[in-house]
């Protein structure tokens, strides 16, 4: 009984002497954090596969690849997008629908990807932008495409999928 | 002068804060109001040069045995229960009990006035060697035999307290 | 011996009591030197505290790898500031259902009891406040205060967390304020004093620590744990286990009140070190060794308190590396560290010293020509 | 004081998002008109609230792992000063609400707050706490901690990673950077 609380004492102390010989040389160690905002420009890493925000991307000619198909709508699991088509006419005269505007609210995206998967023209990517905090609730529902842009014809459609985003890579 | 100012502020201190512990009316409180009363007493005993005294009296009484109190009030009652009021009659019989006590020692005070004031000669008395050889002395006027009286006493206490405190087969 | 100091702040003391005793009938003297002693323990309070607070941050953030904060200013090392700044103004929440006497009276209880502790160490060569003949019986006495503004906080916030953290406190803290006198008792017994000046001087040629070697460094130990239970740190922070107990016992406190409780947490744990460097450590009194005279000339160049300070900060430095090393303790394993171990080695360890003493086996009895007054 | 005036370290003023908002706001304050004095001790106080702001965590899902991990050594909320998680709501700054808040924890996050001492600030982090996410549609889920407390900054994501906490938090401390504390009517 007695041997048991002196070898349990000096077993105490020889462990506690132990965990602070592995703190003392945590503290010698390099530090490890990577400092956010100065780093921004710099070493600040950020995945490919990382989901920050929906984009449309549009080229020079202020032009964008959607249709308006309103498969990324139907797909979307919670409602986070909504595509507003209006009615134009074209030079044949005939009536198409074309994107109006394509409403996205950030702060209801779960970010999993199916509208940018099931996207049939590519138009849609997610961007890695993720400084995206606000003030108000309003400011995190966008419009993605911009004022006056227009559908893509189709003959630029034909250039190999470069843009395609890192996640679809299979 | 600046001692006698200290000593008047300190008994009424004492003095007001003795009456509200018994008049309050939560017993955390009048604990707390009594731990004031034995602060200022140390703070006497400072002004009397009693050093010693003064540690014993906040360690013993304000951090011990005010400790003790506090803690048996936290494990017995709870937050915001006030004791209920006294009807008068009692209360006045209080009233007049205490100031009847209160004439009493005034008077003993006051008729032995002289003799109070030749004892306090001499200041051997506050040094801490003199209190701990005449706490161990076994000379006249030395105290021993009841340091001793009181360990055992003590001793018996802890034996009881194990005995009412250990696990019934 | 007289050596030249040059930077010793009891110059000062002693000038600028020259030019008012001159100045001015005693009593008004003496009445603008309190006042000035006053003003000086509170600031050095204050800036004690932002310097620990700082200090502990980055240091907690060195442990963990981490950086610590470094945003404002230069290394951060305003941040205590911001803080300060930031809780002086917080609202103070006046709830309902407490016992308002006790529940404003409690955080000036913490308070009080730190300042006057903090008034009896010796912060270097003539700068200690009052210097009692039972210093470190008082330091004891005065120290026990502190845990009734614990309990009566706990109480008076009649919040079930705050009564159990209340609780807890308690325990912990008379169950270890035991242990704790006994260690001093020790070094008490080996320097054959209680004032706080006396043992300093003492040890000028060698530090209680060694001279009473194996006795004094088992009674260090237990003076630091039972010192770092006390101020309710480290792997003894069950009385405000944050997962059991949100807050502990001031977790009804809010604004400047709470920052009275932090104040006093960080400050408890600066007065510990203190103490410790104070009994165990030789105070402000610099290294010296005997017959070599320029050695000890360089010595004293560097000031008395900047000895004391850089002593405390060693110790406080362990107690964060304690703190950040080990797991929090269950209260039975709490109380069991401290009377089936700690209190039965102090009781044979105050033997074993006087012992030592009376044998004459300390360093100072061995070799009184090297380490000898 | 004007909206430019207001500098985090790291990040310069045109490349925040969201500008417009506080220049309303400035130019709201300055239609009272600030004294110079007054504006002084203002940015003081504006000073030590916005870098000591020490978080309340109302974690009821993934992202309060999320911040954990923001806590932690790689990323390191100490930097701003903010690594002194309170857990009584009456000793800290600002509530982050990391979580789905369901019908039945809604009048607790709402105690919560209100059991806050002021200035008290509130961060929805995350879609769900923005907005209810994807339970939007459940019959328990609240669309949003907005419709029971005041929140002052969202942060997107699902949940938002480290950086973008920190973002969030630094748009915090550019509001508050802006605020008045004397002579303000609506206290």
């Amino acid at each position: 009984m007695s041997g048991n609380y002196f070898s349990g004492l000096f077993k105490g102390v020889k462990s506690l002497l132990v965990g602070m010989g592995e703190t003392w040389k945590e503290l010698w160690t390099k530090k490890v954090t990577a400092e956010y905002p100065e780093n921004r420009k710099t070493t600040l890493f950020v995945s490919d596969r990382w989901r920050a925000t929906l984009t449309m991307p549009h080229d020079e000619n202020n032009e964008h690849a959607c249709t308006s198909c309103k498969v990324c709508e139907t797909n979307c699991p919670n409602g986070t997008i909504q595509v507003i088509q209006k009615v134009i006419e074209t030079e044949e005269g005939k009536k198409k629908k074309v994107l109006d505007r394509y409403l996205y609210d950030l702060g209801m995206c779960t970010f999993c990807n199916l509208c940018v998967l099931t996207c049939p023209s590519d138009a849609i990517v997610f961007s890695k932008d993720f400084e995206n905090a606000t003030f108000t609730r309003d400011r995190l529902k966008e419009q993605l495409n911009k004022e006056g842009s227009k559908l893509r014809e189709k003959k630029k459609e034909v250039k190999p999928e470069a843009e395609k985003s890192a996640p679809e890579a299979e | 002068m600046a001692e006698q100012i200290i000593f008047y502020i300190l008994a009424a201190v004492i003095a007001t804060f003795s009456i509200m512990a018994v008049s309050t009316k939560r017993i955390i409180r009048s604990a707390t109001f009594l731990l004031f009363v034995l602060l200022s007493v140390a703070g006497l005993y400072l002004i009397l040069g009693y050093q010693y005294l003064m540690a014993v009296q906040i360690a013993v009484y304000a951090g011990g045995i005010m400790v003790l109190f506090i803690f048996a009030i936290l494990l017995t009652h709870k937050p915001g229960e006030s004791a209920p009021s006294k009807p008068i009659a009692k209360r006045l019989l209080i009233a007049l009990l205490s100031v009847g006590g209160l004439a009493f020692c005034t008077h003993i005070i006051v008729h032995n006035v002289s003799k109070v004031y030749s004892y306090s000669l001499g200041t051997t008395g506050s040094d801490i060697k003199y209190i701990g050889l005449t706490m161990m002395g076994t000379d006249k006027y030395q105290y021993l035999l009841a340091f001793e009286a009181i360990s055992m006493l003590i001793l018996a206490c802890i034996i009881g307290g194990i005995m009412v405190a250990r696990k019934r087969k | 011996m007289n050596y030249s100091q040059p930077l010793e702040l009891s110059h000062v003391t002693a000038w600028l009591d020259e030019v008012l005793r001159g100045a001015m009938p005693e009593f008004w003297a003496l009445l603008i030197e309190y006042v000035l002693i006053g003003v000086v323990l509170l600031t050095l309070y204050a800036v004690l505290a932002l310097i620990l607070i700082y200090a502990e941050r980055k240091i907690t953030a060195f442990f963990q790898s981490r950086l610590g904060p470094n945003r404002v200013g230069k290394w951060g090392i305003v941040q205590s500031v911001a803080d300060m700044v930031k809780i002086l103004i917080k609202e103070i929440i006046y709830v309902k259902k407490v016992d308002k006497v006790l529940f404003y009276v409690a955080p000036f209880f913490m308070i009080v009891a730190s300042m006057l502790t903090f008034g009896a160490i010796p912060f270097g060569q003539g700068l200690q406040v009052v210097d009692f003949n039972i210093g470190v019986f008082y330091v004891l006495a005065v120290s026990s205060l502190g845990i009734i503004g614990v309990l009566l906080a706990g109480w008076s916030s009649n919040n079930k967390y705050s009564m159990v953290g209340a609780m807890r406190s308690g325990a912990q803290f008379v169950s270890y304020e035991l242990s704790a006198g006994l260690a001093l008792m020790t070094m008490v017994v080996l320097s054959g004093t209680m004032q706080l000046s006396e043992i300093v001087e003492s040890q000028r040629y060698c530090w209680n620590l060694f001279n009473g070697h194996i006795s004094a460094v088992i009674a260090f130990v237990i003076y630091l744990i039972s010192g770092h239970a006390e101020t309710n740190r480290g792997p003894f922070d069950l009385p405000e286990a944050e997962s059991e107990l949100i807050a502990g016992y001031h977790t009804e406190y809010s604004g400047l009140q709470f920052g009275f409780f932090y104040l006093a947490e960080y400050l408890n744990m600066f007065i510990i070190a203190a103490i410790a460097t104070t009994v165990f450590l030789g105070g402000w009194m610099p290294i010296q060794v005997k017959g070599w005279d320029t050695f000890n000339q360089i010595m004293w160049y560097i000031p008395s308190y900047l000895w004391f300070f850089a002593k405390a900060a060693v110790l406080v430095f362990i107690s964060l590396w304690v703190r950040w090393s080990f797991p929090r303790l269950r209260i039975d394993q709490l109380l069991n560290l401290e009377w089936k171990y700690l209190l039965p080695i102090n009781l044979v360890n105050i033997f074993v010293m006087v012992l030592l003493v009376l044998s004459g086996l300390t360093l100072t009895g061995l070799f009184p020509n090297v380490f000898g007054n | 004081m004007d909206v430019k005036d207001v500098k985090i370290k790291g990040i310069p003023y045109a490349e925040f998002k969201h500008n417009d908002y506080l220049e309303d706001y400035v130019k709201e304050l300055q239609a009272n008109g600030v004294n110079v004095v007054v504006s002084k001790l203002d940015e003081l106080i504006n000073w030590g609230r916005s870098n000591s702001m020490w978080p309340l965590i109302f974690a009821t899902s993934c992202c309060g792992i999320e911040f954990m991990a923001t806590a932690a050594a790689h990323h390191d909320i100490a930097r701003f000063g903010m690594e002194v998680v309170r857990n009584s709501p009456r000793q800290s700054d600002v509530m982050i609400v990391a979580g789905t808040i369901v019908h039945k924890m809604a009048p607790l996050l709402k105690r919560v707050y209100d059991q806050m001492a002021e200035p008290k600030y509130v961060l929805a982090m995350g879609g769900c706490a923005i907005s209810g996410g994807p339970f939007v549609d459940s019959y328990h889920v609240v669309e949003g901690v907005e419709k029971i407390v005041p929140v002052d900054v969202y942060v997107p994501g699902c949940p938002p990673r480290p950086e973008s906490l920190f973002y969030g938090l630094m748009q915090l401390q550019r509001k508050v950077k802006l605020e008045q504390f004397f002579f303000n009517k609506e206290r």
